[in-house]
């Protein structure tokens, strides 16, 4: 049968249950898939996070990098995301360059991490307009079963928590001694809600996903700030919607910062 | 990476902002329809300091042929920043923000548009940011959304949108650069389909609270409604001056119209097939 | 009817009525369209314009930027001249890195600009060997109705003649601030002509460039410098052909140049 | 591009390596089947320090379509890896050194797999290297191996790789990256397929004699059979808990077997001409 | 970019230039016809120190088909210089400069080859630069249309290309890199047809008043015609010694003519409708 | 014809002859086709050479420009391998980014050179940390009949012998000045087998290559060391197939050196 169908007929049955506030995989419309979280997968990196949300898979490694600091904020380091859906995640992924899909994963991961103010870009400095730490957190997919915005944002975080920073001398680093931990004064969490007839999924599988008209997700901090919005796919909410995003939010994520 | 100003700003003193303004206030926004002769519609928008152009194409057969949807036409939105349009000169090769940018604001303008009446098709929207000055893709989206409805492609509402958000504590509408630079800033793009308040675009950066946000929300609504009644007058007029035609830029130009075009693409679909 | 067969049959008509001496637009052969210039289109830029000519239309932007001399000039900066062919200007244009038809565009007006010598590239030499200005000019096509090659060399020497310089302070542009305009000694105008049958026509609109069979441009100033040619498209002319052509240009580039 | 160590280290003493290997021992090397969900056929595998992830789809139509070969398939191997496998971070894109790889690893599996059973085809691979330390070429075409297995691909054999060559003058088995920075370090990445012991891929660098090859080639054979052990006993695993239904991880989702697969692509392709 | 010399040189003085040549002397050329054995047309020329190899494949169909025009053949001409061929390392993806010059020269050689005789084909002329000294896109042109002519592609006429200019404010033919480093340097592309003296390639950078280019132009066209006799030179040679077979290279290999492939082409085209 | 078809029919050939140990071209199966090396063919190079091998004809050329060094090997300058397959060698190459054909040709023949030590990478750094020399070896195939690892291997080779090293002052290199010639202390050369049914084949043409099964390099000095191996193509050798590949090259290169 061809996959498109396949998704379809999938897609039919999440529309039809959700009439009935009922979901394939049998979950509460705010509940999560299990999260399992396996950290340190790599030792080359400064740190590194294995995610499986239900189905989804990824992972996330952190490489602390000496750079020069931005002109007009010579004393800040910063963060780069980059995020890659590799092909032998599903047969809709190809290799080359980076997809809409992709960097638009990256940067919404990015603003929840960057936007919490979680780390202070001021504890990336060496030395002031010279040199700087760059934190580069690359994050791959190795499954996708949909919902991959929250499996990256919780692999992004939990590499960063993990994170050394390099012992540093004559400007360079020296190799296998750190100087310590990264600091992160917050934990923000990305939740994503999919918009399926009027009713929002948490955490949406990918057939849930070919069902949503809409997609929004938000990150939240455990002393109750947002920190990012993101809304997606061709459908619109009421503001109560989004609300009701928030307010779940929230709740799914002191759940998900607990398994940290 | 802009570096926040000494905290000690004021950005709202005595219900004025820096510039003057009040906070639910827009920066000075005009829009001009069909000022491109080559666009199927086209829009020109200055808002405060952004300038913006955009041009719209289609609907037409969406090539490559494994992009077309046989239930529905896509919205292509393409947002580019000229080189000059920012303090610091930008690369010409297009930055992964663009990417992103033109991707929500697509997704955006597909709710407007009755995309499922052109199957196969593709509606082209170029958006060039010629001018910038904090709120780019608000000003692209509304100009977008103008140019849409410039080149006739039924729609259910005009997108209007605009940005609003925080500064030294307070809620404001349509924030500018220094006010974006504040060091509690939070902007949030926001678009809806005015009729129904359905907000087809919604982004958010910074730090507030629930009872900010709900703040903000209902300031964005009343701003986006605010632009679409500039958008509204905007298409006013250009139809008013259609009916004089002395005013036409280039009387002989007949564009077909959407509607036509749907029944052309048709035909040469089943030439192609 | 196909895009292409009705491009033939205007090409068709400017075929027959240049046997007469006649253009559609009933313009003289050696006669411009009306030129529109619009100064200063955008704050952030040095330099700015738009230009209209007849139809077509394009802005022109400048940025300066500081950066390091080539090493065999060290006290000389330089121009880069960039054109992007926006596709909201026609169909026929793409989403895409330049095509030939741009970075010809781009280097003919360049070269129009360099080799008048109007900017004295010592001028733009900060610290020898250390520091120089980069004058980008950025130029985007937003109408195509023929001749963008007169229209970007208009767009660019009228950006570059509201262009100020930034001031400069520790190696570092301080931002709002000014230390003069960019000094030009010329004027240079970039004037093309379109062989259509036998017969040259000044400023071709897009249904003479259709019919045309080769394309000369020829940049000259006003104290009677040629500064470049370009000839295009897959004909030629004759010596005298050209002569005529150079003929038409230094005079049509006064009436130009008086409207800068 | 390393700089290479005092020359006086002793690589191996008393029999012993600075691991604590022996000359002709393994780094540990483990492989789990069956991990990806999505994949046709997936495999993990862990060998010393480098951790690798492989997975494969396929036979399917091979596009574009002048790709496609009427007499066999193609086997499209992608190795790659992730920015921060490395010591230095990689930068994204891919570097010279893995299209090569990638290269010479489809060549290895083309000689393995049935690729004449499956005209105009492509059999994917795709594996991504998640940390790395020497052998990361060998540790990819281990566990592709596996994976194509894994995804039912019919094979000669499995195709075991391994790294051999010399440190300190003495030629030991699968060297680690303090071992390939010996000044006079030579690498040989090897392959098999362990049954006939035919070399489907070998690569070196560095200067030996031929009494120094005729002993590492021994000794590379030898590691490509361990290799092959544990390859064989992570595929037995897999079948034995597949015989077991209640260790299966996604009950419902039954993959097609690759030979109904091929009845399936041949079909398809009597439809699109 | 290159720096200018002292102004008070003399470029020319007692009638000799800097070299020891006339003002209307050409460089030593020499061109050999036949030079590749895969191209269907070839041609290696030394100009100077200019080195310079063409090679000419077609008429071919065009692909893809979109770039086919059912009027005529699109010559495709592809100027490339070897990174090695420049005083700097040349980066070895394609500058603007080369973009540009196969765009001219594209052009020059679509007036020359009967281009309507092959519609919807395409004649694509390759040229490397192996060294360079001033003057390489002429090198690159007289060199391309000897090799179109070697592959018995019909033509017009040859195109005959020279450099022509200024240096120290005397006009002369066919500068080198000193001359073109003068500080009143003017360089003028030129190319013609020699039988009609049409000119089918034209640059100029520099200052120049009417009365020098007059001269220049003059000078152009009378030094584009002393290559062609070279050109036609060298291919009698070709022909000559296609006479005497012992002389031929590779006997073996009979290129189809032109003529035929445009035959066969039309053939395939008939099978792949 | 169809092309392929021709080729097929070739490769059949070349088949047929070689269970009778013979090949098309009447060589013995160990022996090279003629060699004609041209040195110096470009004078802005450093070092270049022309070399034909049969039919199959290709051009390398070094250029040493300054760079830093390698921030773990601050006393080394390096070699930097790149080759085209330019699209006049043959019908099957196009304009483009280099295909992974042209990336293994270029990684092959750098490691040949590399590996054997012929450079000495100290000899390259110019002060410790901070300049060193790399030399760029830039290859094109101009006409491909065959073996073109072993062409480009002997012109890489024979571009290096000739190579000067440019004089420095001030950290810029003086044009037109050397301050002498590379030294090389070994001469590696590259030896291509490929496997024709159970026969192997020196110095295959494109005819042979059509129809190997598998192919086989190896780089070998004149002091009786291997210095490189590359297998290729999908198909397999026994070890003693290797082992006469490298008897059969040791045996060729020192034929093949004397020509240097």
């Amino acid at each position: 049968m061809n996959e498109n169908v396949l998704w379809d007929l999938k897609a039919d049955k999440v529309n039809g249950l959700a009439k009935q506030d009922k979901r394939v995989d049998q979950r509460a419309l705010d509940e999560y898939r299990k999260i399992e979280i396996t950290k340190n997968i790599s030792e080359n990196a400064e740190g590194s996070a294995n995610v499986k949300l239900g189905l989804s898979e990824v992972v996330a490694g952190v490489k602390m990098i000496l750079g020069e600091p931005y002109p007009d904020s010579p004393n800040k380091g910063t963060i780069s995301v980059g995020t890659e859906l590799l092909p032998l995640a599903s047969e809709d992924f190809e290799v080359g360059p980076p997809r809409p899909e992709a960097i638009e994963l990256a940067r919404v991961v990015d603003r929840g991490i960057r936007e919490s103010k979680t780390l202070d870009f001021k504890d990336l400095c060496i030395r002031e307009g010279e040199k700087v730490w760059i934190c580069f957190i690359d994050m791959y997919v190795l499954n996708n079963d949909g919902n991959l915005f929250d499996a990256l944002g919780i692999a992004a975080l939990s590499a960063l928590l993990e994170t050394k920073i390099p012992k540093v001398e004559d400007d360079k680093i020296v190799k296998g001694e750190y100087a310590g931990k990264l600091k992160l004064s917050r934990k923000p969490i990305l939740s994503t809600f999919a918009k399926v007839g009027n009713k929002l999924f948490a955490d949406p599988t990918l057939a849930e996903e070919k069902a949503q008209t809409a997609r929004f997700s938000v990150s939240t901090s455990e002393d109750d700030y947002l920190c990012a919005f993101q809304k997606g796919v061709s459908g619109g909410f009421s503001g109560s919607e989004i609300d009701s995003c928030i307010e779940m939010a929230f709740k799914s994520s002191k759940e998900i910062r607990k398994q940290l | 990476m802009a570096s926040k100003k000494d905290e000690k700003i004021e950005y709202v003193k005595n219900g004025k902002r820096l510039d003057g303004r009040k906070v639910d206030e827009l920066r000075p926004l005009k829009i001009e329809v069909g000022v491109l002769d080559n666009a199927d519609g086209s829009a020109y928008l200055e808002w405060g300091q952004n300038k913006v152009i955009a041009g719209v194409f289609g609907p037409k057969e969406a090539l490559p042929k494994h992009t077309q949807d046989p239930y529905k036409a896509r919205v292509k939105f393409i947002y580019r920043m000229a080189c000059f349009s920012v303090p610091d000169r930008k690369n010409p090769r297009p930055a992964r923000r663009e990417i992103e940018i033109s991707k929500v604001c697509s997704e955006a303008l597909e709710r407007a548009v009755f995309i499922e009446r052109f199957p196969n098709s593709s509606i082209d929207v170029f958006v060039e940011i010629l001018d910038s000055n904090a709120g780019s893709r608000a000003a692209a989206l509304t100009a977008a959304s103008v140019a849409l409805a410039d080149a006739g492609i039924p729609m259910r509402d005009l997108v209007a949108s605009t940005g609003v958000g925080k500064a030294g504590g307070e809620i404001i509408l349509d924030l500018n650069k220094a006010e974006e630079d504040a060091p509690d800033a939070v902007d949030i793009p926001i678009a809806i389909m005015p009729r129904t308040e359905e907000i087809v675009l919604l982004q958010m950066d910074g730090l507030m609270t629930k009872a900010e946000w709900k703040k903000a929300k209902e300031l964005g609504i009343k701003g986006c409604k605010q632009v679409y009644e500039v958008q509204r007058e905007a298409l006013r007029k250009k139809y008013e001056a259609a009916e004089k035609p002395e005013a036409k830029k280039n009387p002989e130009a007949e564009k077909p119209k959407a509607e036509e075009k749907k029944t052309a693409a048709k035909k040469s679909e089943k030439v192609s097939k």
